[in-house]
């Protein structure tokens, strides 16, 4: 039987960067994924991510895919495709499904790195056609290059609800509403934003009522949930929609595990079982690991140096890395998983409502409930400053784990701190250039440009596009307001688009002088 | 309902195009997409009907989790179409309960 | 709730479930009490839902007989849960003479059990399951025989036994077995102390570690016993199937899939572990044994594989008694992987023994003490 | 009373408004299949399966699993994680028989 040094099962973030780490160190080791490409859901992650330079942050996820694959194979793993991993036996052997055959191998140790698969809940209709996982809407449009739909409902205000939200837009979908039955929004503020600006309404508190429809998904009912998450007669609202989209949350895709007999608990009340692992990911058998979603959903970026936590493990583990080797390289990656697990987000304060945030500013309501900031708060967060000439306006107002922003500006306008998760603070005494490289920098599209005062009664606002088509100079639209109502006309006077971008083009408009801290988006057509 | 133009992706690379049929009737998609893209973008939704309600389903995950968009393919009952990738000459087919009555 | 009844039946499997029915039809307090969260969570939901009279030892004929007479075809009406019973006859083939003289030897001995089962051509066979490979020479025909779910069976032991009063309890391990005055009177549990008159032990494997505690031991080991289940297709023969080697045996279910156990050869080397531990190679071994005898169903497909244990007795066949030497006590186990189809009759025997009736049919082949050193 | 005791009480069968709602969408069971099965006995999603089918069929209870036992613990008045998971059983996907007839390196 072949036999491996290690056996990564599953091709994603964390399998992809397990494989890489024990590679470079000596071991032999093969790759198993039942997917066609590699790299698990992150070529379907077309959006920046978020962290610091050792989280790969600013980069999309598909580069990262890239990167990671060509660093693993660089490293000699071999990567098998299509490999359907069927069961996980005694002895760490597997049976792997490969073309018209099963192949046994068995690893002296094993990493299974199977992430995670979407969860469901029902309601009436919730079978038609075009009622799908938002995943499943994200693999059509991203990796098919297909719309799942042209007027699309999304449930699920998590950071996967808002995310594909914003990509359904890209893809040329229209989102008629986002919706929550949880009284606030539960993904990061900075995404839900930049869904709010383009128009989409937020509706939290709200839940399907119906879907409708006899052969596919014809409309939607939605109603507002009271305490007891029943509905409140009176409350619905009905749309046309082709399709829903579903976004409530993960489960770890255990399933091999079970199979080899480790030991699962539940960690905490409605987290679902997980494997119950050791600090570097090993299970109850030994030479077993589990990393990424798998052992409990996280992010992507969680997810590889959790990867890389369990393949440097392995191979002190089997004697191809020296103790103090790996005991060293276990603290550079710890203090970075250390440093995503902080913040209002950490798995830690799952659940709470954090109110306040690290600096003791109070978090938006507004942010929370609808989506975006309130025009007159704006300016209590250490990012926004209304201050005369070109300046920076951060509208980054919880505490998230990422800093990219700090290193973007050539004029160090903008520190975060050694802390990750520290709001950014704006220095306008640094002499902004106007230069705009903390605008294509920030993953959460939430720095904008801004001069207040141009002269003529007009503001310039320079905003992230990543839409399509872009506008032409001169090009007259509408400007939306934070919460996507048309406040006014905007004339595009400048469209900025450069290859270290990395596809965020810089939209400057003109606005009347009073809308200038108040338009964040560009519409085409009239402003009405 | 295929997306050609994409702010973040670009321009959709050159792939080739093969013929399938769908219920007899005769549809083109992109050699290796999944057969559930190519229905997709053919705007054919329904992929079966269940055994014992009837009732009509098609892509519900969209990675071969769920079994939920599973056809008829080349006589082959349950091929779930969401991984299955498409190719040429493909007879692609909606599923009744579950299916295969002509399997031999 | 008091802690007393009239019996203690130790292990919710299929035997021990029918055996609590059957009590509490004659109106006796039944307490069973599983060591598994889970009710029928052994060999009884792990089985390939056999109910067969041909192949069996011929000691065990008569028990099968009678229920496949008595109890199957009335089975679901009188639980009032569909068990999906299928009488449709078994076919056990065979490719060779060798096979072929296996079988004859099967069925001139089951004959002889008064059993309608005869040898049939190859043309035969085909005109009963048109699917059958060519390789196929001849078969044993049993048309009598047939399979039912057993998952299905043994809740539904479970849940009639339950509304007629008995009561369960699940998820307490029996930890020894207490004489008093003499008498096997109380059961002590991880959760509590049990008392009652008589006390049924159906506890499969698990039962020598219980005997123990009266200083009684059945000679018999556990056997890993392996299964797998299609995805349904449309139906195509309702036969139980079976080989003369053994290699496979299943049928079609009545939701449409095909449920097929078999065997590799390594079943008796198999560490006894906290769960049955499916094998990497079973599926395969199968899954080839299959589509040699049933060409047709090759493109299935394979949604799921388990595994179970199996009190494998001394003599493969169970210790169904009243042992003299401890009054109070009554043993069913060592079914050895056949309980399923003799589940009904062994049952009833059992309710009769624990109340001290005599027995529909005769156990002196099940004794407890039936077991003798060779020389 | 114990816990594990089936006698407990868990009080009468109500008909609700979604009992029509499919839960398992292979094998077509319906929340009111469920929650009848549960005041039947089958006091956990193991039994309520090996009852109902549901989590049987060709995704093996990949979607419904956590949908039945979140039914079950409503049901029962206890926390999920009173309730065992669904166990993990190969093949992770449907596999054909032919395929898993051919085993690599034999008779090659």
């Amino acid at each position: 039987m072949t036999r491996y040094d290690l056996i990564v099962v599953g091709a994603g973030p964390s399998g992809l960067s397990a494989a890489a780490e024990a590679a470079a160190n000596g071991l032999k080791v093969a790759v198993f994924d039942e997917n066609a490409r590699p790299g698990g859901q992150l070529f379907k992650q077309i959006h920046k991510f978020f962290g610091s330079k050792e989280h790969k942050a600013k980069l999309r996820g598909y580069d990262i895919g890239t990167e990671l694959l060509k660093e693993a194979q660089e490293q000699g793993v071999e990567v098998y495709l299509n490999a359907v991993v069927a069961g996980l036996y005694a002895d760490k052997e597997i049976v792997v499904r490969l073309g018209e055959k099963v192949a046994h191998f068995k690893g002296d140790t094993v990493i299974i790195a199977t992430g995670a698969s979407e969860n469901m809940l029902t309601f009436e209709g919730w079978t038609l056609p075009g009622v799908m996982g938002a995943g499943a809407a994200q693999t059509m449009m991203n990796i098919n290059r297909v719309k799942p739909g042209e007027r699309v409902l999304m449930l699920g205000s998590g950071n996967v609800g808002l995310v594909v939200g914003f990509q359904l837009l890209q893809a040329g979908c229209e989102l008629v509403a986002l919706v929550d039955a949880a009284p606030r929004v539960g993904g990061y503020g900075v995404h839900a934003a930049k869904v709010a600006r383009t128009g989409v309404p937020f509706y939290l508190s709200h839940t399907i009522v119906k879907a409708e429809g006899t052969d596919r998904v014809t409309g939607v009912t939605i109603g507002e949930v009271d305490s007891k998450w029943q509905v409140i007669p009176g409350s619905e609202k009905r749309f046309d929609v082709d399709t829903i989209c579903i976004a409530v949350g993960l489960s770890s895709s255990t399933q091999l595990l079970k199979m080899a007999g480790c030991e699962l608990a539940e960690r905490a009340a409605g987290a679902g079982y997980l494997p119950v692992c050791s600090d570097v990911g090993e299970t109850s058998i030994s030479g077993l690991y589990a990393a990424g979603d798998v052992s409990g959903i996280e992010e992507a970026s969680s997810a590889m140096l959790e990867g890389r936590i369990a393949g440097i493990s392995a191979a002190g583990k089997l004697g191809f890395a020296a103790q103090e080797a790996v005991t060293a390289r276990l603290a550079t990656l710890t203090t970075a998983l250390e440093a995503l697990h902080e913040g209002m987000f950490a798995p830690k304060n799952r659940g709470k409502s954090v109110d306040k945030t690290e600096e003791g500013y109070d978090v938006s309501t507004n942010l929370l409930k609808k989506g975006y900031l309130a025009d007159e708060e704006i300016t209590k967060y250490p990012g926004v400053k209304s201050v005369s000439g070109i300046h920076p306006v951060i509208e980054c107002t919880q505490n998230i784990p990422c800093n990219p922003c700090q290193d973007s500006c050539p004029k160090k306008c903008i520190t975060v701190g050694g802390n990750i998760v520290t709001l950014p603070v704006f220095d306008e005494k640094a002499g902004c250039i106007g230069c705009g490289q903390c605008i294509a920098a920030c993953s959460g599209q939430a720095i904008f440009l801004v001069n207040e005062d141009i002269g003529d009664g007009l503001a310039a606002v320079t905003i992230p596009s990543e839409f399509l088509p872009l506008p032409e100079k001169g090009e007259r639209g509408a400007a939306l307001d934070r919460a996507g109502n048309v406040i006014g006309t905007a004339e595009v006077t400048d469209v900025k688009s450069v290859k270290s971008f990395d596809h965020t083009n810089l939209v400057t408009f003109t606005v009347p002088k009073e809308l200038g801290m108040r338009a964040r988006f560009w519409r085409k057509g009239a402003a009405i | 309902m295929r997306i050609t133009e994409h702010p973040i992706l670009g321009a959709s690379e050159e792939r080739r195009t093969v013929t399938f049929t769908h219920d007899g009737a005769a549809y083109t998609g992109f050699e290796g997409e999944p057969i559930a893209a190519a229905l997709k973008a053919a705007g054919i939704v329904i992929h079966r009907y269940t055994k014992k309600y009837h009732s009509p389903r098609g892509v519900f995950c969209a990675i071969g989790r769920c079994t939920d968009c599973v056809m008829v393919v080349n006589g082959q009952p349950n091929v779930r179409t969401c991984v299955t990738p498409l190719a040429e000459g493909m007879t692609v087919d909606t599923q009744h309960g579950a299916g295969g009555e002509d399997r031999q | 709730m008091s802690n007393v009844s009239d019996v203690i039946v130790i292990g919710a499997g299929i035997i021990g479930n029918a055996t609590a029915y059957f009590l509490t039809k004659k109106g006796l307090k039944v307490t069973v009490l599983e060591k598994s969260e889970y009710i029928g969570n052994g060999g009884s939901s792990r089985n390939g839902g056999g109910v067969r009279q041909s192949g069996r030892h011929p000691a065990e004929l008569p028990l099968v007989m009678y229920g496949v007479k008595n109890y199957w075809p009335t089975l679901s009406e009188e639980l009032g849960t569909d068990v999906e019973y299928y009488q449709e006859g078994n076919l056990r083939l065979g490719k060779t003479p060798e096979h072929i003289k296996t079988l004859e030897g099967l069925t001139n001995s089951a004959a002889a059990g008064g059993l309608d089962v005869r040898m049939i051509d190859y043309d035969e066979a085909r005109a009963i399951c048109p699917y059958l490979s060519d390789e196929v020479i001849g078969a044993s025909w049993c048309p009598t025989d047939g399979h039912a779910n057993p998952l299905l069976a043994t809740l539904a032991y479970y849940r009639a036994a339950r509304r007629n009063g008995a009561r369960f309890i699940s998820g307490a391990e029996v930890v020894e077995i207490k004489k008093v005055a003499g008498r096997a009177r109380k059961v002590v549990t991880t959760d509590g102390v049990y008392e009652a008159d008589a006390i049924v032990l159906t506890a499969g494997l698990e039962s020598n570690r219980i005997l123990e505690s009266v200083g009684l031991r059945v000679p018999m080991n556990p056997a890993l016993l392996e299964c797998l289940v299609t995805e349904d297709s449309p139906p195509l023969f309702y036969q139980m199937l079976g080989t003369a080697m053994a290699d496979f045996y299943g049928h079609q279910s009545k939701h449409g899939s095909f449920v097929f156990g078999g065997t590799t050869g390594f079943e008796p080397y198999t560490t006894l572990g906290k769960t049955p531990p499916a094998t990497s190679s079973s599926a395969p071994g199968t899954c080839r044994g299959i589509i040699k005898y049933f060409p047709i169903l090759k493109d299935l497909k394979i949604v799921r594989t388990w595994a179970g244990w199996m009190d494998d007795c001394m003599d493969h066949i169970p210790v169904i008694d009243a042992p003299e030497e401890v009054p109070g006590l009554v043993i069913g186990c060592g079914f050895s992987g056949h309980g399923f189809g003799i589940s009904p009759t062994a049952a009833v025997i059992l309710s009769q023994l624990a109340v001290g009736e005599n027995t529909v049919l005769d156990i002196s082949k099940f004794k407890y003490d039936r077991f003798k050193v060779r020389t | 009373m114990s816990a594990n005791d089936r006698s407990r009480e868990i009080g009468e069968f109500t008909a609700a408004p979604d009992d029509d709602m499919i839960v398992c969408r292979c094998e077509e069971v319906t929340k009111g299949e469920i929650r009848r099965a549960i005041h039947d006995g089958m006091f956990n999603a193991h039994e309520v399966r090996r009852f109902l089918r549901c989590g049987m069929g060709l995704c093996q209870g990949q979607t419904c699993a956590r949908l039945v036992k979140a039914i079950v613990a409503r049901e029962l008045g206890v926390s999920q994680g009173e309730l065992e998971d669904a166990t993990g059983r190969a093949p992770a996907r449907p596999i054909e028989m032919r395929i898993f007839a051919s085993e690599r390196g034999r008779d090659e």
